[in-house]
């Protein structure tokens, strides 16, 4: 069976994340917690977790974690890494070993940051300069593969079931301000590491559930702007997307998900604002090929914040729940109710209404 | 509520009460007739003999329609004056019948010359009525000899009717040719021609001096033996009641395009009556049916508070003899065209840019198309004349004109 | 009141009103075996010449010449429908006489017939519209001449 | 000539029994096909008038006529063909080059039936047209690159001119001469009504038609027919014919016969006269005069306008279409080699250029490869005969399609391939006014509102099937094809996989 990458996985999921507006960190363990009710949601074949605020320590450091196959890739990654950054630290990710999770690759973080020669020989931005070194190893170094590369957050996945991904990665070890997780259910896949969610770029981080129509028609798009979909899954270009759409456009969250999840025409021509029908039109026409089309529910990960959004009709669960400061999201109720059972004003989100939560400024 | 009678039950009073019905359901309607029929279509006597028709097709207006349309009907009474100033019709009885509105619509009757010897012909008959035609038919049988003074309508078509069921016609007419009072000598001539072809015998321009029983000495010296007469020479309308009671008549009771007499609230209508011909601008009797009806129409929509103007009368005839089909119409003045067809004869008759008249023989397809040009006075420069002159069609209208009639409510 | 209207802008000269329409009055389900090596009387004619042709048929006046005229009082005219009463006439032509649209002619038997809008006939809605192909004639409500 | 060497290509079957004389096929028949015998009273006909339009036998109102193709064959031959003969006589007849029209007739693969399209199962839900929107809006013209924003942050909303389509779909180029005054009245009305474009080819705009100005191309071709200022302001959007996919490399031609009255003003060229458009625009001998044309055009109609350049699918469309991605064009039209001219020799027609399927999967990959497929719109056309044809295009990558000969069935055409005659029985590509008037706009409209409307709703339907309920989530989603009984080469230019993959 070719694996991903080699071909595109439609996979159904389970979705959860949880935000502190005050920035207070909480543990991972809490998140990790929240996957057990919706165990059924995914089929052991992929787990993961982004956390937020969980490297204050070098919280100006690209912090890359990295699989690699065996020691030989990791010495030529690494030299690569050095020839274009200055790695402050580089370490084995903590793990536990457990018979639930097998077969792992040398799982690595650094820390680094782009020379400053590179940089200007290349004309380009520092996060433009980290997002097209990501795809270079990840599409041209074979058996290495970057799969977090923001600051000051971290993604961890494996292929296993996710309450044990977080146990594997000592997730009860970190805080953070926000967590997103996720379980997947692939629907014909052997499985690998790689291929769990989240999907980051920089310091977007992408859980999604759902399998979307649209996704060749959003692939050869996205990758007319340098973004390589060697995946193949619905997350990845979703990731793509957004990262295209803030990062590279400009736009803010909410004119993105105008984009992705676009109202249809009627509402737009029903809108008496007219600057708001003007913007929706304008974006619908701009960019026709990054409407997603099928059904997703997406948690977002960024810097100081998270957004939730769902497909416009609508056609996968997603719930948003309150307590206090923070905000639960997640395909189940049940997973809101393990991370705070007293949580509030539980409500089902409208078909391409994004939420977006963000940290209070100077919190994070 | 207005009182309105009719006196007459013909074609003209039928159109009369459908004129007060168009207007106004209230108001009684009192119908006198002097025959003791139900209205009947009176062109039909000549079919009924022929057996193309039989009584009970021959009403004019369907089971009930005196009934639906409010109407008493007096049968059998003439009326015999009118008394303008007490409002009341007398009648025959010497019972009177009041009025508020009413429509004098009572007809014609044969003219018939003081033959010498008349009284010695045993059968004789008129040809007006269906119990003139009743009466006909019981003198006929297969050898007997017809003799019909008058080859007018009424003649022409009596002939006909019992043409099959006779031993012999002979048709004599003072006037040298067959229906002279609408054909021209050319198209009388065919039309004789084809009657002769079917059986009948004429004597033309020649007329009766005497009977004497069953023989008629004609004033040319030829003698007839005959077994039947029918005498068809001419009628006269019944103009008695107006004029005594005061009106204006002449040979017919006078009206204007509103059917009214110059009594108050007295109308004419039908065979009595003398109105306006748009073919010639003058008043004349008008004795046909269509005539009848549509001034009976405006007479009634008038009396009944509404307002009617009958000012497009012309005469006109469509009549048939055997087959052969003439219409005529209007007058025949002013500079004729010919176009021979090969079924007949086709004549039209122009003056001052109008058509004024035609005689059609033979070729009567969409007629009224030139009938229309006549009643409406349309200028021949606005149309196609070369082609008018050749067939009756619609192609002669310009497109817009075409657009118009053809395009909506008419 | 709806009513048959031709549109001579889109009238091919085809006739296939006249035969539709002689079909659909003369009692047959099929168009061979009523109208094959028979002349047809149609209620509906084709008139022009090589460059103009139009359908004609009776145009059920509000005020209709034809009733008023028939010596037979075989015309009547009920919901809008000018109809003739073919035993009670006798042929005597004054309908076509007075016809200012020449749209009358009779039957093969000498007797008229005319355009009843075959609402009586198996065919239910003019026949001459159903099958024109051109939408040259029209069944439809109109108001007043344009 | 002495001898005719050609047998009929047709036999008119008159079935005697059913034939009731009514003569209408007489009437109906501008080649003189059939006649009435008033001495036998039956109807005879002589075929080898027919062109086999048909239109005595949709009229025939007992069906007793049917075209059939005459079975006098030449002895067979797999090399000689009929046909091929047949052709060598009529030039050994005639001296000159064969004429035709409407598309490729010649067993060439159509790829579009050898593309087979995805559906939702289990791990996506279809949806259902009827119950849920069903969008199938486009938008064609240039892209901005990047979003502008004022000082206050506030999006701005300028972009370049673009076409607002109800579906992805157009009536593609037929010009006023080629085709009747009736059929463009019905293009333009219908595509009004439809919320969709229609194309004046080269023929100019008559004067009637200038209302339906916000729903028409204007097209400028080489010869240049019928092109001025008001023209160009009276469209939506300017079209700029490079080459047309059934005869790529020559000109319009449309024979004097058929430059007549209106005609002959609209074109601005004398009455008779040939209207023989150069092959080349006589300014434009390479892609800079291109750049050159296009932005003149559109100084002449201050950039309100889109500018679509459409060329025949040739070798190397590809590389041409990014040069014209590249000279300010915001409208890229291809025009397969099956599309169907109102007059084209059938040589080239059949022998020159490629399958619009071909050249607009690779065209589309290119543009992307070089990052400026968003610098135009690409509009595919050249024989787009159904729904799932629009279907398959917009998934290999078209933002619209062009449609003709299917416009044309719809008002009638029978495919006779005799539009260079003048004497089309359907009155479409005639101007005899007798037959031009058999074309009432009415009901070509409707008829083009119907067959729209009807294929809208399939591509609804089968948009649907897959999950997608927008047409822009379709538009180059090549992974809802797959191919059967194609090569790997033929996978790869159409960039799907082989079914079952």
């Amino acid at each position: 069976m070719l694996k991903e990458g080699k071909i595109r996985i439609p996979s159904g999921c389970a979705i959860a994340a949880v935000i502190s507006r005050e920035g207070d960190r909480m543990t991972g363990e809490s998140i990790v917690s929240a996957m057990k009710p919706m165990h059924d949601r995914s089929n052991g074949l992929g787990g993961g977790f982004a956390g937020y605020g969980i490297y204050p320590d070098h919280k100006d450091l690209y912090a890359l974690h990295l699989f690699f196959d065996c020691r030989d890739t990791r010495k030529s990654c690494e030299a690569f890494l050095k020839e274009h950054f200055e790695v402050v630290k580089g370490e084995l990710i903590p793990t536990r070993k457990m018979p639930e999770i097998t077969d792992e690759p040398i799982i690595w973080r650094y820390f680094v940051t782009p020379l400053r020669s590179v940089l200007a020989d290349l004309q380009l931005d520092e996060k433009e300069f980290v997002a097209r070194t990501v795809m270079k190893i990840n599409t041209e170094m074979k058996g290495a593969y970057v799969f977090s590369s923001g600051k000051n957050m971290g993604t961890f996945k494996a292929v296993g079931f996710p309450e044990d991904v977080g146990r594997y990665y000592r997730l009860d070890e970190y805080e953070g301000y926000s967590w997103t997780a996720h379980g997947r259910y692939p629907t014909n896949t052997p499985g690998w590491w790689g291929g769990a969610h989240p999907f980051t770029l920089l310091d977007y981080s992408v859980v999604h559930n759902g399998e979307i129509s649209s996704y060749d028609a959003n692939r050869r798009y996205i990758e007319m702007f340098g973004y390589k979909c060697t995946l193949q899954t619905d997350t990845e270009v979703i990731t793509y997307i957004l990262d295209y759409l803030i990062r590279v456009q400009g736009l803010t969250l909410s004119e993105a998900a105008n984009v992705i999840a676009a109202p249809f025409w009627s509402t737009i021509e029903s809108k008496t604002d007219d600057y708001e029908r003007n913007k929706l039109k304008y974006l619908r026409t701009v960019f026709p090929s990054l409407l997603i089309t099928g059904p997703f529910s997406i948690v977002m990960g960024f810097d100081g914040g998270l957004m939730a959004l769902n497909d416009r009709l609508k056609l996968r669960s997603m719930v948003v729940g309150e307590k206090d400061d923070k905000v639960f999201i997640a395909s189940e109720e049940a997973a809101i109710r393990v991370m705070e059972p007293d949580a509030e004003n539980i409500w089902a989100p409208s078909g391409g209404e994004p939420v977006i939560v963000t940290v209070k400024e100077g919190k994070f | 509520m207005k009182h309105y009678v009719i006196i007459g039950n013909g074609t003209a009073a039928v159109g009369c009460i459908e004129g007060i019905r168009s207007v106004s359901a209230d108001g009684g309607i009192t119908v006198i007739s002097a025959e003791n029929h139900p209205v009947y279509s009176r062109p039909l006597i000549s079919y009924y003999l022929e057996g193309k028709t039989d009584l009970e097709k021959m009403r004019y207006r369907g089971e009930g329609f005196y009934e639906i349309n409010g109407c008493r009907v007096i049968y059998g009474r003439k009326a015999v004056s009118v008394n303008t100033s007490g409002r009341t019709v007398i009648l025959d009885d010497g019972s009177s019948v009041p009025y508020d509105s009413l429509c004098v619509a009572a007809g014609s009757r044969p003219f018939v010359p003081p033959f010498p010897g008349l009284e010695t012909v045993g059968k004789k008959f008129g040809f007006m009525t269906m119990d003139d035609a009743l009466e006909l038919e019981k003198a006929l049988s297969e050898d007997a000899r017809v003799l019909i003074v008058g080859a007018g309508l009424i003649g022409l078509k009596c002939a006909e009717g019992i043409c099959g069921r006779v031993g012999s016609i002979t048709v004599c007419d003072l006037a040298d040719r067959v229906l002279s009072s609408i054909l021209d000598a050319d198209c009388a001539a065919i039309v004789q021609d084809h009657l002769e072809k079917n059986g009948i015998s004429f004597l033309l321009g020649d007329s009766v001096d005497k009977f004497c029983e069953s023989k008629a000495y004609m004033k040319s010296g030829k003698q007839i033996d005959f077994d039947v007469l029918v005498l068809a020479v001419g009628v006269r309308a019944n103009t008695e009641l107006v004029k005594e009671a005061g009106g204006k008549v002449n040979r017919g009771i006078i009206i204007n395009c509103r059917a009214e007499t110059d009594l108050e609230d007295i109308y004419a209508a039908g065979d009595c009556t003398e109105g306006y011909d748009a073919s010639t601008g003058t008043n004349r009797v008008l004795a046909i049916l269509p005539n009848a009806y549509m001034q009976g129409y405006t007479a009634g929509v008038n009396m009944a508070g509404g307002c009617s103007v009958h000012d497009r009368a012309i005469p006109m005839n469509s009549i048939g003899f055997f087959g052969l089909h003439m219409m005529t119409a209007g007058s025949y003045e002013g500079e004729m065209t010919e176009e021979k067809i090969p079924a007949g004869i086709k004549r039209l008759f122009i003056k001052d840019g109008i058509l004024k008249g035609f005689i059609l023989v033979g070729a009567c397809e969409r007629a009224g198309i030139y009938t229309s040009l006549i009643r409406d006075r349309t200028p021949l420069d606005t149309i196609d004349l070369e082609l008018t002159k050749k067939v009756a069609t619609n192609l002669i209208f310009s497109q817009e004109s075409r657009r118009k009639k053809f395009g909506g409510i008419v | 009141m709806k009513r048959v209207y031709v549109n001579e802008e889109w009238c091919l000269g085809c006739r296939l009103c006249e035969y539709n329409c002689a079909f659909a009055n003369s009692g047959l389900g099929d168009m061979v075996l009523a109208l094959k090596d028979r002349k047809i009387f149609p209620r509906i004619h084709v008139e022009g010449n090589d460059s103009i042709t139009f359908a004609v048929s009776c145009r059920h006046c509000t005020d209709p010449i034809c009733q008023k005229s028939c010596i037979a009082g075989a015309i009547s005219k009920a919901d809008g429908v000018v109809r003739i009463d073919r035993s009670k006439c006798v042929g005597c032509l004054t309908c076509v006489l007075v016809c200012p649209y020449g749209a009358l002619s009779p039957g093969e038997d000498g007797i008229m017939q005319k355009c009843e809008l075959c609402l009586e006939n198996a065919c239910g809605a003019p026949a001459c519209v159903t099958g024109c192909p051109n939408k040259a004639i029209v069944y439809e409500e109109r108001s007043d001449p344009e | 000539m002495g001898i005719e060497f050609i047998y009929p290509e047709f036999e008119v079957v008159r079935d005697r029994d059913r034939c009731i004389a009514c003569r209408v096929c007489e009437r109906q028949c501008s080649n003189e096909v059939h006649s009435y015998s008033p001495v036998r009273g039956v109807m005879i006909s002589d075929e080898s008038k027919c062109v086999n339009c048909q239109r005595c036998v949709s009229l025939c109102p007992t069906r007793a006529l049917k075209i059939v193709k005459s079975n006098c064959r030449l002895r067979e031959n797999a090399n000689w063909q009929d046909e091929t003969v047949k052709e060598i006589y009529k030039q050994a007849n005639s001296g000159g080059v064969l004429l035709s029209s409407m598309g490729n007739p010649k067993p060439l693969p159509v790829y579009w039936d050898k593309i087979l399209i995805n559906a939702s199962q289990v791990t996506n839900p279809p949806i259902d047209p009827l119950r849920e929107p069903m969008e199938t809006k486009v938008f064609l013209g240039k892209k901005p690159s990047a979003v502008r924003r004022d000082s206050e942050g506030k999006l701005d909303f300028s972009i370049s001119p673009q076409i607002e389509l109800a579906m992805p779909v157009m009536f593609s180029a037929m010009s006023y001469g080629s085709i009747s005054y009736n059929a463009h009245a019905s293009l333009a009305r219908a595509a009004t009504e439809l919320g969709i474009l229609y194309n004046t080819g080269e023929g100019g705009l008559h004067e009637d038609f200038y209302k339906y100005g916000s729903n028409t191309i204007v097209q400028v071709a080489s010869g240049r027919f019928g092109v001025h200022e008001d023209y160009l302001e009276a469209g939506a959007a300017i079209e700029i014919k490079m080459g047309q996919g059934a005869k790529p490399g020559i000109g319009g031609h449309l024979p004097g016969t058929k430059i007549v009255g209106d005609v002959s003003r609209t074109r601005m060229i004398p009455e008779g006269s040939d209207a023989i458009s150069p092959a080349p625009h006589h300014d434009i001998y390479s892609i800079e005069d291109l750049r050159q044309l296009v932005y003149s055009l559109k100084e002449a109609t201050e950039y309100k306008k889109p500018v679509i350049v459409k060329v025949a699918a040739v070798h190397n469309i590809a590389a041409i279409a990014s040069g014209i991605a590249r000279s300010g064009a915001d409208i890229i039209a291809i025009d397969g080699f099956r599309g169907g001219p109102g007059a084209a020799p059938p040589r080239l027609r059949d022998n020159v250029g490629i399958p619009i399927e071909l050249a607009l999967a690779s065209v589309d990959q290119r543009l992307r490869d070089e990052g400026i497929r968003n610098n135009v719109s690409l509009v595919a056309g050249g024989s787009i005969r159904s729904a799932s044809d629009v279907i398959k295009a917009v998934a290999l990558g078209a933002d619209a399609c062009y449609i003709a000969t299917a416009a044309l069935l719809a008002l009638g055409c029978h495919l006779c391939r005799t539009c260079q005659s003048g004497k089309c029985n359907w009155g479409i590509a005639t101007q005899r006014p007798d037959l031009v008037k058999r074309l009432n706009p009415d009901i070509g409209s409707e008829r083009l509102i119907n067959l729209m409307s009807a294929w809208r709703h399939e591509i609804m339907e089968i948009m649907g099937g897959m999950g997608i309920n927008s047409i822009e989530a379709l538009r180059g989603n090549r992974l809802m094809l797959r191919g059967v009984g194609l090569n790997e080469k033929e996978l790869g230019i159409l960039g799907i996989s082989h079914a079952g993959e």
